[in-house]
């Protein structure tokens, strides 16, 4: 079952074949999936066209609770397409020996999860007709936006995080996208041939690109930092009970890696079964993800205990007010949200044996996500709920039409993804390759190991 | 509502700029009850514009002259003129006359003509062109840019509440 | 997107139809004037001065006209009612004359009687329905017809007067649910003056208020409300003093220093304790002079005895009887709360008798008794008429109701907004019987509860579109004559009820038409008014005629030896066993006796104590509700003796335990959308029963029981019920 | 003409009796939000007349706060605006709302600690005639807007114009927004604090004075005088 | 067609070995190391088969553009401070902590595009109608082996060295290397 079994057996062209197979066939549940997500998605568009006609009186929204699930789930995409380029980068850097397999999907991942989590700021305007006074250009009114305001800094934030990323991706795929060329025919050998940018493999462009990678890889470490930080400074910099926090920067970002890692852990499990990736994509990989996601664990739970016992114990009037409010309206929010982050995760990680079974491995990631959600509804909708003035304090559930938002975001990343499985290299072939290239295996004792080429590029034992 | 309406608005200078430029002028010719011709008045009769627009000095409004103000003169001026005709008839009907707005502000903002035409401002730096023209235009188009350079030039307030509430 | 009126100020002021419908249309048309009005500049609103009539206290307004539409009511502030203040719902004002479902046109019944659907018809016919039947009438037996209108005043009340004394009717029934019935009879027991005071509040320095809600209904809220701000704060080294007895902590009580909660009806026991500490420690040189009440019975009313019997502590009772008595001056008033019960004028008396023994009566900053029919001597022998009567009518409308089963009547004409088949005790059934009467008549602004019952509605204008002269009622007003005038053409195709019947008169002929010898009601008051000397130009610019002088006020002959209150107990209607629990209600803010549910401002004007919006509540103590197994919100069966109703519970921590309150004015059936279905009528609760000492409508006079129901709906607070306990959150 | 606009509120004064709420609601063109609406937490008054009960030993007080928009000197809403839909207007030195502005991110009632600030969810009817009353002064807001009390910006600015036009100074009390006019015990006071003279100038010294949520450091502008006890002072 | 076209030999491998074997064969030719390069579907380590002396100067170019991005940053948020100052909170006009998110922000943002850009110049990418040697049989795991050489007798000795190595399909194109 090991990689290197399988190239021996099939060559290079095969090894292609089998990981693109997802761009090869085009099965009728590619089509089923494809269309139920469309029609999904297609769905929640006509909600939210429906709601710009009439107002965002068919939300659940209030005074005092002018922001609900739209931006929860804002928060909770932004969060979840941290991960893949922050994972993908760092383990590009430090040039993690079983990363292969998992950097396409988890870039890919960043690339929707932000591009539908992008949205829901603009969809939850009031007038998202006039969302481009946000933009600063020149214009005959004379009038630039404000800089001063944190939903500006996200703004830009976004952008260059969403620029980055999807170079990022695209940047990495171009050798995928040199060898599709050379497989494909039709439409698809003129895409790819445009893409790949008539990218060889010749010795210099290699190491050119092994270059540009790395500074890709550098630049946009910071960038995620930032981007969650500035996310966890819309909410930080009001004046809010439970936002006003000074570790609310780190704390994001910490929960963005967190529900992140498990994010792309659902994601290969999913690319595993569907396409079949089951010689790529190794109990090996899951267990290191799983390890993965266990420091994540301890670390926001690490966080979150640091960021409630300060609030909690200070007592300030207006915090105690909404740290109560957990034990009573919120409790049951609150106990999915610590159930799922912390109570179920952290042991369930310890034991091998979980980190090693795909299916409960993907289970957690799912319990994670849930609870991650929770954790940001949690950090949305209660602070507003119990505002300063205890007179307009007033309770929060999304409608039908939030719901929706729900359904159909989930659904608009899934209908992403597999387009983009369809269209583009879903695996980072050219990075398994290379792996294959530098490892071989050693028989120690009766066990087979792979032993790599290449000490002094970092995986060292 | 108002974007529509800004769209509409958008869509027929754009036409009427570009492509029916003639047409448009023809049909500004026919667009009011009567064909009051601005240049004639202001320039040949050297009358002012407040003398017609008098509210104009006083209130937020220029305002539109009353049937019985053109009376005053044309009772014995131009009688026979077929246009004049109209507003004798009109007066002897008691009927206001019904014209159709040319310049306009979109709604939620607040011009006080009172304030600029006694800060000096001449008629003609808003409503250009207005003396040669026959039928009134609107040559200006009133961006808030337009306001704005103005307001710096001079150094009066450029609060959004002067003008937006 | 804005879509402002703007354009109107650009354009004219008179083709407005044709501007309605192009608000977005491009181009749009300016109509300019054919000749302009002379005081008229573009886009320039004027202010016209008239007076209020959204509830009796007669306030003056100015009203802002912009293109001839009225945008804006507020207080004239050269009235002296309310100089320049205004309740929340004279603002609301506005929206009765812009309501949508006003009245437009003449309605004839087109279905069966009290269906409520009618027809429209024209004004022509219309008439010669009224006088076809006033004509029969006239010739039968005129003594058959009926008119039931609410209180009028001034020269309204003069032609409707003379109409019916000269048709030859003797059937002129005013109906007041809230008139002063039991404050007269209490004032001629105890100061032999049979008159309402007026309490100088501004100056008092203390306040002692008998279940009196003195600053949100009764006499005049804004009156009293600004009066009550001056207690407060405009003096320099005085801030007077506020202590609250009652059963139920309405906002007036919420604004006392000392809230004293008593049992219903108690009110009189309390004030004569209060009487009994000050005569027996002779704290006041009267009550030092009073030692014939001590023997004529004060002395059994011991603190220890009066605090048995009201639930109040004989220390707090006495306490009060010697701040009172040491801050002169003060003043003792009692309101509907303690005139509603079936010993109102005791209890009433009893307050009266406080301001006797504290030497109140006739000075700055306590009661007098102003001399209104000397202050409008000018009108001569007309000057009765033209006062407005305190009295509520209630022994007159129940007998009427007698009568219209008997048949006595053969037409009724109806008239004003206390809408008697809404506001009268259920059990009465004031609707079912004037459906027997063969002919009925209203004249009415809006389809109510009693106007659906009749055969014809001719509608009437708004108070903002009539011609008129007012007197605001004794209590608070001085001599002030306010001026009503149109401050825009009327809005919907309607005649004053003056100038119908003076019309009508004209038709009778005769006698009738000799009583109403003008051309029309404006000319009526143009005539009287020019009678007496009246500029009536400048009173229409200032509002009305407001004299600085006033006459000498009468002299209670009295006021020195007050006679003692007969004591009277409370009585209170179903076994205790079966109804536990004592009801209260009261008149609400917004909506009074329900003539301001029609109105959405005042529907989402929070109720200042409960802060609930557009429905109605019960209010009940929190150990109440604990021991019947209720929490807030919950829906609630009242029921009484002589009928339930449906509520939510409000758990109102200052209501007297073992009393529930619930306020007056909704629990329409009709009267438009947004009164129409809004919970239940609490006057379907309410047995007949009257005050005896005055006659006045004994509305504190039942027991009910709670039963938990399931509502559909739940009740809207704008304060958060949690969050109400947290005032420290804020500071 | 600089101005300084401020309000004192004595609530000593207010009886809670809701004239203001009405008065704003006629002079604002504020919609009526209808039942259903104002459950959900969207009544689209200006001004509210909060409720607080308080204990007080065995008694239970009710207090009335009227609660308007601060109009805070350093307003929390108005840095979180991306737009500049809401700053600060230095002319009259209060909290501006410009509704043609606002994109309605709502982060400015988000930040609002005294949440006055409404939106509007839908775009509001006034069914006809009603839509009669509407004062020509201001406009109607549409749906996705935010809006809240701006101290009825449209009397100050008619009350400058009559100023301008007669060539002298406002007068103090020459300008109140509609709340104060109409307020019967004349709990509102409202004036220039930049002219030493005014009502409010003096009030402000009053020992009295306190402002909401002072601890957060937002400067209101509309300030409170503290409810006394007992007689004298 | 650019004027770097050159005449290339080109050969293919099954094995790095071989590849190895071959580029040895071709240096000692004599060719220049920067004449010889290898094209492969997996990179291959400097200097296991060739070597690559140009120095690799791009990421100055990024590192230029990150202090544009900057600039531009700062410039623009202090120009939309200036044009139109109206106060916030009393905040400045000119405040620091926004200056400086945006600073950064765009900074990196150019950073990112310059990386994109450079790299593709570097690289050489994006030229479609540069006609570049080329066989796309490396995608199923070949080896090219290619260099540069003069048309005639030096091209006849590399293809045959190519071929001594073990190279199959040897041959000679006109392109770039």
């Amino acid at each position: 079952m090991s990689e290197r079994h399988h190239l021996e057996r099939q060559g290079e062209g095969g090894l292609y074949e089998t990981l693109s197979r997802s761009n090869l066939v085009t099965t009728k549940g590619w089509y089923a999936a494809a269309g139920v997500l469309f029609a999904l998605t297609a769905a929640a568009v006509g909600v939210f066209l429906y709601m710009m006609a009439t107002g965002l009186g068919v939300t659940g929204l209030s005074r005092p609770v002018m922001w609900g699930t739209m931006i929860i789930l804002f928060v909770f995409w932004i969060g979840l397409s941290h991960s893949g380029t922050l994972i993908s980068a760092i383990l590009r850097i430090t040039q993690a020996g079983w990363r292969a397999p998992v950097l396409r999907g988890a870039e890919a991942m960043t690339v929707f999860a932000l591009m539908v989590g992008g949205l829901f700021p603009l969809m939850h305007l009031g007038r998202n007709w006039r969302f481009y006074y946000m933009i600063p250009y020149p214009n005959e009114r004379m009038l630039w936006p404000n800089f001063r305001s944190p939903l500006l800094w996200d703004m830009v934030a976004i952008s260059t995080y969403l620029t980055g990323s999807i170079l990022f991706l695209y940047f990495g795929m171009i050798p995928d996208l040199a060898a599709a060329r050379d497989h494909a025919t039709g439409w698809r050998k003129k895409l790819y041939t445009f893409l790949a940018a008539g990218f060889r493999g010749s010795h210099s462009e290699w190491r050119r690109y092994h270059v540009a990678s790395t500074l890709f890889a550098v630049l946009i470490i910071p960038v995620a930092v930032s981007v969650h930080s500035i996310v966890s400074w819309d909410f930080a910099m009001a004046m809010v009970p439970g936002w006003h926090s000074t570790i609310f920067a780190p704390y994001f970002v910490a929960g963005a890696i967190y529900s992140g890692i498990a994010g792309v852990i659902t994601v290969m499990a999913f690319l595993r079964r569907v396409f079949r990736l089951e010689h790529f994509l190794t109990v090996r990989h899951f267990d290191n993800l799983g390890k993965l996601l266990l420091t994540m664990t301890l670390i926001w739970g690490y966080f979150y205990f640091s960021e409630f016992l300060t609030t909690w114990y200070s007592r300030l009037p207006e915090d105690w007010e909404l740290i109560s409010s957990y034990g009573t309206h919120y409790l049951p929010l609150f106990l999915v949200m610590l159930t799922c982050n912390f109570l179920i995760p952290l042991p369930a990680l310890c034991l091998s044996k979980v980190r090693r079974s795909i299916p409960a491995m993907f289970a957690v990631s799912l319990v994670v996500n849930v609870g991650m959600f929770a954790e940001r509804a949690l950090i949305v909708v209660p602070s507003l709920a119990r505002r300063n003035d205890p007179s307009v304090w007033l309770g929060y559930f999304p409608t039908w039409v939030e719901i929706s938002y729900i359904v159909g975001s989930v659904s608009m990343f899934a209908l992403l993804y597999v387009l983009f499985s369809k269209l583009l290299p879903v695996m980072a072939i050219s990075d398994i390759k290379e792996h294959l290239f530098r490892t071989t295996d050693r028989s120690i004792g009766a066990a087979t190991v792979p032993s790599v080429a290449q000490e002094e590029e970092g995986e060292g034992e | 509502m108002l974007r529509r309406r800004r769209q509409a608005a958008l869509v027929a200078s754009l036409l009427a700029l570009l492509l029916l430029g003639g047409a448009a002028a023809a049909s500004a010719l026919t667009s009011q009850p009567i064909r009051y011709n601005h240049n004639v008045h202001v320039v040949a009769y050297k009358m002012d514009c407040r003398f017609c627009h008098s509210s104009a000095m006083k209130t937020a409004s220029a305002g539109i002259p009353s049937v019985e103000k053109c009376m005053i003169c044309h009772r014995v001026i131009a009688v026979d003129h077929p246009e004049i005709k109209k507003i004798a008839q009109y007066w002897k009907e008691k009927k206001p006359i019904p014209w159709n707005r040319v310049t306009e502000l979109p709604d939620y903002t607040y011009f006080p003509h009172f304030r600029m035409v006694n800060a000096g401002i001449a008629c003609l730096t808003c409503h250009p062109g207005m003396d040669k023209v026959d039928v009134a235009v609107q040559e200006q188009e009133f961006t808030m840019g337009f306001c704005l350079k103005c307001h710096k030039a001079r150094g009066v307030s450029i609060e959004c509440w002067s003008c937006h509430i | 997107m804005l879509d402002r009126r703007d354009f109107l100020k650009l354009g004219g002021a008179t083709a407005f139809a044709a501007l309605f419908g192009g608000c977005d249309r491009i181009p749009k048309k300016i109509i300019p004037f054919v000749i302009p009005p002379e005081n008229t500049a573009l886009g320039e609103s004027l202010w016209y001065a008239s007076a209020c009539r959204q509830c009796p206290a007669g306030c003056g307004i100015v009203v802002r006209v912009s293109e001839g539409r009225a945008k804006k009511i507020e207080g004239n502030p050269l009235h002296p009612v309310n100089r320049g203040k205004l309740c929340a719902r004279g603002q609301a004002g506005l929206q009765a004359l812009y309501h949508p479902e006003r009245i437009g046109r003449p309605l004839k019944l087109s279905g069966p009687r009290g269906s409520g659907k009618f027809a429209e018809t024209s004004w022509e016919e219309a008439l010669s329905i009224l006088l076809t039947g006033l004509k029969k009438l006239q010739a039968a037996a005129p003594a058959s017809l009926l008119m039931l209108t609410e209180p009028m005043r001034g020269h309204r009340n003069l032609v409707a007067a003379r109409f019916m004394r000269a048709f030859g009717s003797p059937h002129r029934i005013a109906w007041d649910p809230f008139g002063q019935d039991a404050l007269l009879a209490a004032n001629e027991a105890v100061f032999g003056i049979r008159d309402v005071p007026e309490y100088d509040i501004a100056n008092a320095r203390y306040l002692l208020s008998f279940s009196g809600d003195f600053l949100e209904t009764g006499i005049s809220p804004v009156h009293y409300g600004r009066a009550y701000g001056q207690m407060r704060q405009s003096r320099p080294t005085v801030r007077g003093k506020f202590v609250h007895f009652g059963p139920r902590l309405s906002m007036t009580a919420a604004n006392a220093d000392v809230f004293l909660p008593i049992a219903p009806g108690s009110e009189g026991a309390a004030a004569l304790g209060i009487a009994h500490v000050m005569v027996r420690e002779k704290l006041t040189p009267s009550a030092a002079a009073a030692a014939s009440l001590w023997a004529a019975g004060l002395s059994r009313m011991t603190p220890e005895a009066v605090g048995k019997a009201t639930g109040l502590l004989p220390s707090d009772i006495e306490a009060v009887a010697h701040e009172f008595a040491g801050n002169a001056p003060g003043i003792a008033m009692a309101g509907d709360g303690a005139a509603g019960c079936t010993n109102g004028t005791y209890n009433l008396a009893g307050a009266a008798l406080l301001n006797a023994l504290a030497g109140n009566v006739g000075r700055q900053g306590g009661i007098s008794f102003p001399n209104r029919l000397a202050a409008f001597s000018r009108f001569g022998a007309d000057a009765a008429l033209l006062l407005p009567p305190p009295e509520s009518g209630f022994a007159s409308v129940r007998d009427s109701v007698e009568k219209m089963r008997k048949g006595t009547y053969r037409m009724a004409l109806l008239s004003g907004s206390t809408n008697p088949a809404f506001s009268l005790p259920a059990p009465l059934k004031f609707g079912e019987a004037l459906l027997s009467v063969p002919q009925v008549v209203s004249f009415a602004s809006f389809l109510d509860e009693t106007a659906s019952l009749s055969d014809l509605v001719l509608p009437v204008p708004t108070f903002l579109e009539e011609w008129g002269d007012d007197i605001a009622p004794a209590g608070h007003a001085g001599d002030a004559l306010s001026m009503l005038q149109p401050v825009v053409d009327p809005f919907r195709d309607t005649r004053q009820m003056p100038d119908i019947l003076i019309a009508a008169a004209r038709e009778l002929g005769g006698a009738v038409a000799a009583a109403l010898p003008w051309a029309g009601f404006r000319e009526c008051l143009e005539k009287s008014y020019a009678g007496m000397g009246v500029n009536l130009e400048a009173a229409r610019r200032d509002g009305g005629v407001f004299p600085g002088k006033t006459p000498a006020p009468r002299t209670a002959p009295k006021a020195q030896r007050p006679s003692l209150p007969v004591a009277a107990e409370a009585e209170f209607e179903g076994d205790p066993a079966r109804y536990p629990l004592f009801l209260h209600v009261y008149p609400s803010i917004a909506h009074s006796d329900g003539r301001g549910a029609n109105l959405s401002w005042l529907q989402e004007l929070p109720d200042p104590v409960t802060t609930a919006v557009w429905r109605n509540w019960v209010e009940v103590n929190p150990k109440t509700a604990e021991t019947l197994g209720l929490a807030d919100g919950d829906g609630v069966v009242v029921a009484s003796p002589f009928g339930s109703m449906e509520a939510f519970v409000v758990v109102h921590p200052a209501t007297a335990p073992g009393v529930v309150a619930l306020p007056l004015g909704q629990g329409h059936t009709r009267y438009g959308t947004n009164a129409a279905n809004r919970g239940g009528n609490p006057f379907s609760l309410l047995p007949v029963k009257a005050d005896r000492g005055s006659g006045a409508p004994a509305r504190q006079s039942t027991r009910v029981s709670l039963a938990k129901a399931k509502l559909a709906g739940s009740l809207v607070r704008t304060v958060n019920v949690e969050g109400q306990w947290k005032y420290e959150n804020i500071l | 003409m600089k101005h300084k606009w401020a309000m004192v509120i004595d609530m000593d004064r207010c009886t809670g009796c809701g004239a203001c709420v009405v008065a704003c609601v006629a002079e604002n063109n504020t919609p009526t939000a209808g039942e259903e609406e104002a459950g959900k937490g969207r009544l689209m008054q200006w001004l509210r007349v909060s409720r607080f009960w308080k204990k007080e030993g065995e008694d239970t007080r009710a207090i009335f706060v009227p609660t308007p928009c601060m109009h805070c000197e350093k307003a929390p809403c108005e840095i979180v605006c991306p737009v500049y839909a809401t700053y600060h207007d230095e002319d009259d030195q209060v909290n501006a709302m410009v509704y043609n502005r606002c994109i309605g991110t709502r982060y400015c009632a988000n930040n609002c600690p005294y949440s006055v600030r409404v939106f509007n969810w839908w775009n509001h009817q006034w069914e006809k005639p009603l839509d009669e009353q509407l004062n020509p002064d201001l406009s109607v807001r549409s749906r996705g807007v935010m809006e809240k009390c701006t101290y009825c910006i449209q009397r100050i600015r008619r009350g400058k114009e009559t100023a301008l036009k007669e060539g002298r100074k406002i007068r103090d009390g020459e300008v109140v927004p509609a709340c104060a006019q109409t307020c019967p015990p004349g709990a509102i006071l409202f004036g220039d604090l930049l002219d030493p003279d005014s009502a409010v100038s003096r009030m402000v010294k009053d020992p009295r004075l306190f402002k909401l949520m002072e601890h957060l450091g937002t400067e209101p502008k509309t300030a409170y005088l503290k409810k006394q006890k007992g007689p004298g002072r | 067609m650019s004027e770097r076209s050159r005449t290339v030999v080109i050969g293919l491998f099954d094995a790095v070995e071989e590849a190895g074997a071959a580029a040895r064969a071709l240096r000692t030719l004599p060719l220049p190391e920067a004449d010889i390069t290898t094209i492969s579907s997996v990179a291959l380590p400097d200097g296991a088969v060739v070597s690559d002396p140009r120095p690799i100067r791009f990421p100055w170019a990024v590192a230029l553009f990150w202090f544009v991005g900057a600039v531009s940053g700062a410039g623009l948020t202090l120009y939309s401070y200036l044009v139109y100052p109206l106060v916030t909170a009393g905040k400045p006009i000119a405040s620091v902590p926004p200056t400086m998110i945006v600073t950064y922000e765009l900074a990196m943002l150019a950073a990112l595009l310059a990386t994109l850009v450079a790299g593709f110049l570097s690289i050489g990418l994006a030229r479609y109608r540069a006609r570049k040697v080329f066989d796309p049989r490396i995608h199923e795991g070949k080896i090219a082996v290619c260099a540069a050489v003069e048309p005639g007798e030096q091209a006849l000795r590399a293809a045959a060295a190519l071929k001594e190595a073990g190279g199959a399909e040897v041959r000679t194109e006109e392109g770039e290397l």
